[in-house]
């Protein structure tokens, strides 16, 4: 698969973990690209941490959106009808609360405690957290999608060597390789992309994976 | 009740060194004219305290957008913020030693904003629990652990000014926001000492409705006219 | 997404011995045809978390208004509240021990049910450092001092059910609240597990603007028409 | 004086203390009198706990704004043109946050060290404390107007018997005899109702009156 191809087999994937009527906060890359793979049946609210429900692509060009109304990645977007705006610390109230059902978000590192790094490299870039540490936190379900290595290096490890996000807040991980949940024992890899084998895939992670009596092929 | 004045007006008043808040996020809404004006002024060594170092392209072609324009005149000398990747002479100035860059959760930094005008002794988050925020002890007063949950407890934040962005604001100094640009206004224009608005458009009295204020005009201090856009 | 239902199925939902937000001042938009039927209902033993007991008289010749009706049933065990001086009942089923009324100051009962939906793990406010709600150790968790300034630590509340009046309600759940009637209700709706909302005028979504919009509909699970007034 | 005639004497007096832009919470009582007694050019916003900044009496009867607004003390009430409505925590972290200039209330009791009690008498009166705990910790000015004595007995003590609404709060003390301001030294009698002596004064009250030597005749 080329770049284009592992990214959208990630984020179909990742669109199925939604549920009809859900609450979504989806990151910059990736996760924003998730709405586009629902199914019709599947509608979901989208949150932007910056103050906004419902959000939805602007389609035109538009300056007005841009002047007033874009998301937290800065980009202009609007909201759909039924949609509303509030302020930062209603947003955050309603992330931290647990009214955010599910974030999906990409990754420097995942750990097998479940613990995140993804806000900085210390000394080469200095992104920041923004909200980031404040949805994994509160939402109900945290998956994060990412490419399963980077620079073939594992991205899954032992314990994350960069700073962390937040400690055990990960739920779901879903890669090109396989999708493989968080549990008390540790990493268990639930399915598994058919051009991999289960060797293959541990081979490209740092962590020890439990393979799943029931694994699936990931479609 | 707000006072209307003239953008060289709203500059004149904040000093050399002055702590300031700024709305807006990524640049969209910061107060524009308000920072441009600032951003010629020649004053300097500020702190800011605002969601992020914007941008350095403005979407009506601006070459830096926002407070992005104070960072690249070296105006700042210490950035509070929760995300600086969009713009990259941030970094640069961390690394060299010019700016201090201190980086918050974005929710505990509208909280800790909202905190310090509201009188309250700080806020119990459990956002950042086991990562490098506990370290930062300008920002991080302690650990707790309360009925067996872990908590940071984050210091009340307040600025000398604060700088914001309304899209109608009427004769008292009411604010009503357009769109996604609400964000920390409310929270700043309670946590500082000064607070300045500048409104895209001044509207009569009553024309937003008593409900739908959403800044009342009693702690807003001056009114700037950002004139049409 | 709400979804709209009958008064009767609100109150089948709502169990004896529930612990019940209510929305509303002395009275004044408490959800009327909800509390009615809840009244009428046979169940009781519930904790009303609420900022007072309301009052005997109604504004339209109710003999007794608002949540005063559960109070005079003898349905409330336990009150929750911060005022309840314009109900003698109160004060006489607290004598007689049949009801246990704790009195917490307004601005802290607000904040805790804000902490309860926001996730904090509590609220630190000077608010009655020195005073007998420090001894109350099911709402005050400590005294804490920070940096040289004493504060209450008061917990976060939450509640099964909340229950709220609203003057607009769209489609989707949104609301917006006339007048001095909002009070506490975005903070309860973000802190009970199950939200109901009387709508006074249910209207078509896009009538109340996205930015007007004052409690989120994501976040109301059932909305009941309140009908005319 | 009778009773009415005291009312508004202490009523007139505490008129004097606001400033014009001053941003007021005015308490249940002899304090919601007070904008009657204000001159023409001292105009201030009042502000209502509950929720409504810029109140103004409702001279109309009307079934509307019993059921939609009404004052921290149930009376309906409306807000002046420029006036606005928000919700509790918002009220509240104005209050607490210093955004409020003064408050007048009423007191059961105040003591030489500012320490004020007015909330209940155990075992006799539950009203609650409503909003007062708040507004005297977080409002600049604490201005307490009440009669002097109740049934001959002294409510201006050495220490407030029943329990606190908070410690060293309150600013000044206006009532029929005098204005007392509360300072590091204790409780000093500024002004005083020309049909009293500093005798009658300091017999009236429990705790010792330092009698200010400037001490200006009470209008």
């Amino acid at each position: 698969m080329d770049k284009e191809n592992i990214k959208s087999y990630i984020v179909a994937r990742a669109a199925k973990e939604l549920k009809d009527g859900d609450v979504v906060n989806l990151g910059i890359g990736m996760p924003t690209m998730i709405p586009s793979f629902l199914p019709e049946n599947v509608r979901v609210t989208v949150q932007a941490e910056n103050g906004l429900m419902g959000v939805v692509p602007c389609t035109e060009e538009s300056l007005e959106h841009s002047l007033y109304s874009v998301d937290a990645g800065a980009t202009p977007v609007k909201v759909a009808p039924g949609g509303c705006y509030f302020d930062s610390t209603v947003s955050f109230g309603l992330i931290r609360g647990g009214h955010v059902d599910v974030t999906v978000l990409g990754a420097l590192e995942v750990d097998e405690k479940g613990n995140l790094s993804n806000w900085i490299i210390p000394g080469k870039k200095l992104p920041g957290m923004g909200g980031a540490m404040d949805l994994v936190v509160g939402a109900k379900k945290v998956i994060v999608t990412m490419e399963h290595t980077q620079k073939g290096e594992p991205k899954i490890l032992k314990n994350c060597r960069l700073p962390l996000t937040a400690l055990n807040c990960v739920d779901l991980i879903i890669t090109e390789m396989g999708v493989i949940e968080v549990t008390e024992e540790g990493l268990k890899l639930v399915e598994i992309n058919p051009e991999y084998t289960p060797e293959q895939v541990q081979k490209a992670t740092e962590a020890r994976l439990i393979i799943s009596e029931n694994l699936k092929p990931m479609v | 009740m707000a006072k209307f004045i003239s953008v060289e007006e709203a500059v004149a008043m904040i000093p050399d060194g002055a702590s300031i808040m700024v709305g807006g996020f990524m640049g969209c809404r910061n107060p524009h004219k308000i920072i441009d004006a600032l951003s010629k002024s020649g004053k300097g060594n500020f702190t800011m305290i605002c969601n992020d170092g914007a941008k350095p392209a403005g979407p009506t072609g601006e070459e830096y957008y926002g407070v992005a324009k104070l960072i690249h005149n070296h105006q700042v000398k210490h950035l509070v913020a929760t995300h600086v990747g969009l713009n990259p002479e941030v970094g640069e100035q961390m690394n060299d030693g010019s700016m201090k860059v201190d980086l918050i959760p974005q929710g505990s930094f509208a909280e800790m904003i909202r905190a310090g005008g509201a009188g309250l002794g700080g806020v119990l988050t459990p956002t950042g629990v086991g990562t490098i925020i506990e370290d930062n002890k300008e920002f991080t007063h302690s650990v707790q652990e309360i009925d067996g949950k872990k908590y940071l407890l984050m210091r009340p934040i307040r600025a000398d000014f604060a700088l914001i962005s309304g899209f109608k604001v009427d004769r008292v100094g009411n604010v009503w926001y357009k769109g996604a640009t609400r964000n920390f206004a409310l929270a700043m224009a309670t946590a500082a000492d000064v607070v300045i608005v500048e409104a895209d458009n001044i509207v009569e009295t009553g024309e937003i409705e008593p409900e739908n204020v959403m800044t009342p005009g009693v702690i807003v201090d001056y009114v700037v006219d950002g004139g049409s856009i």
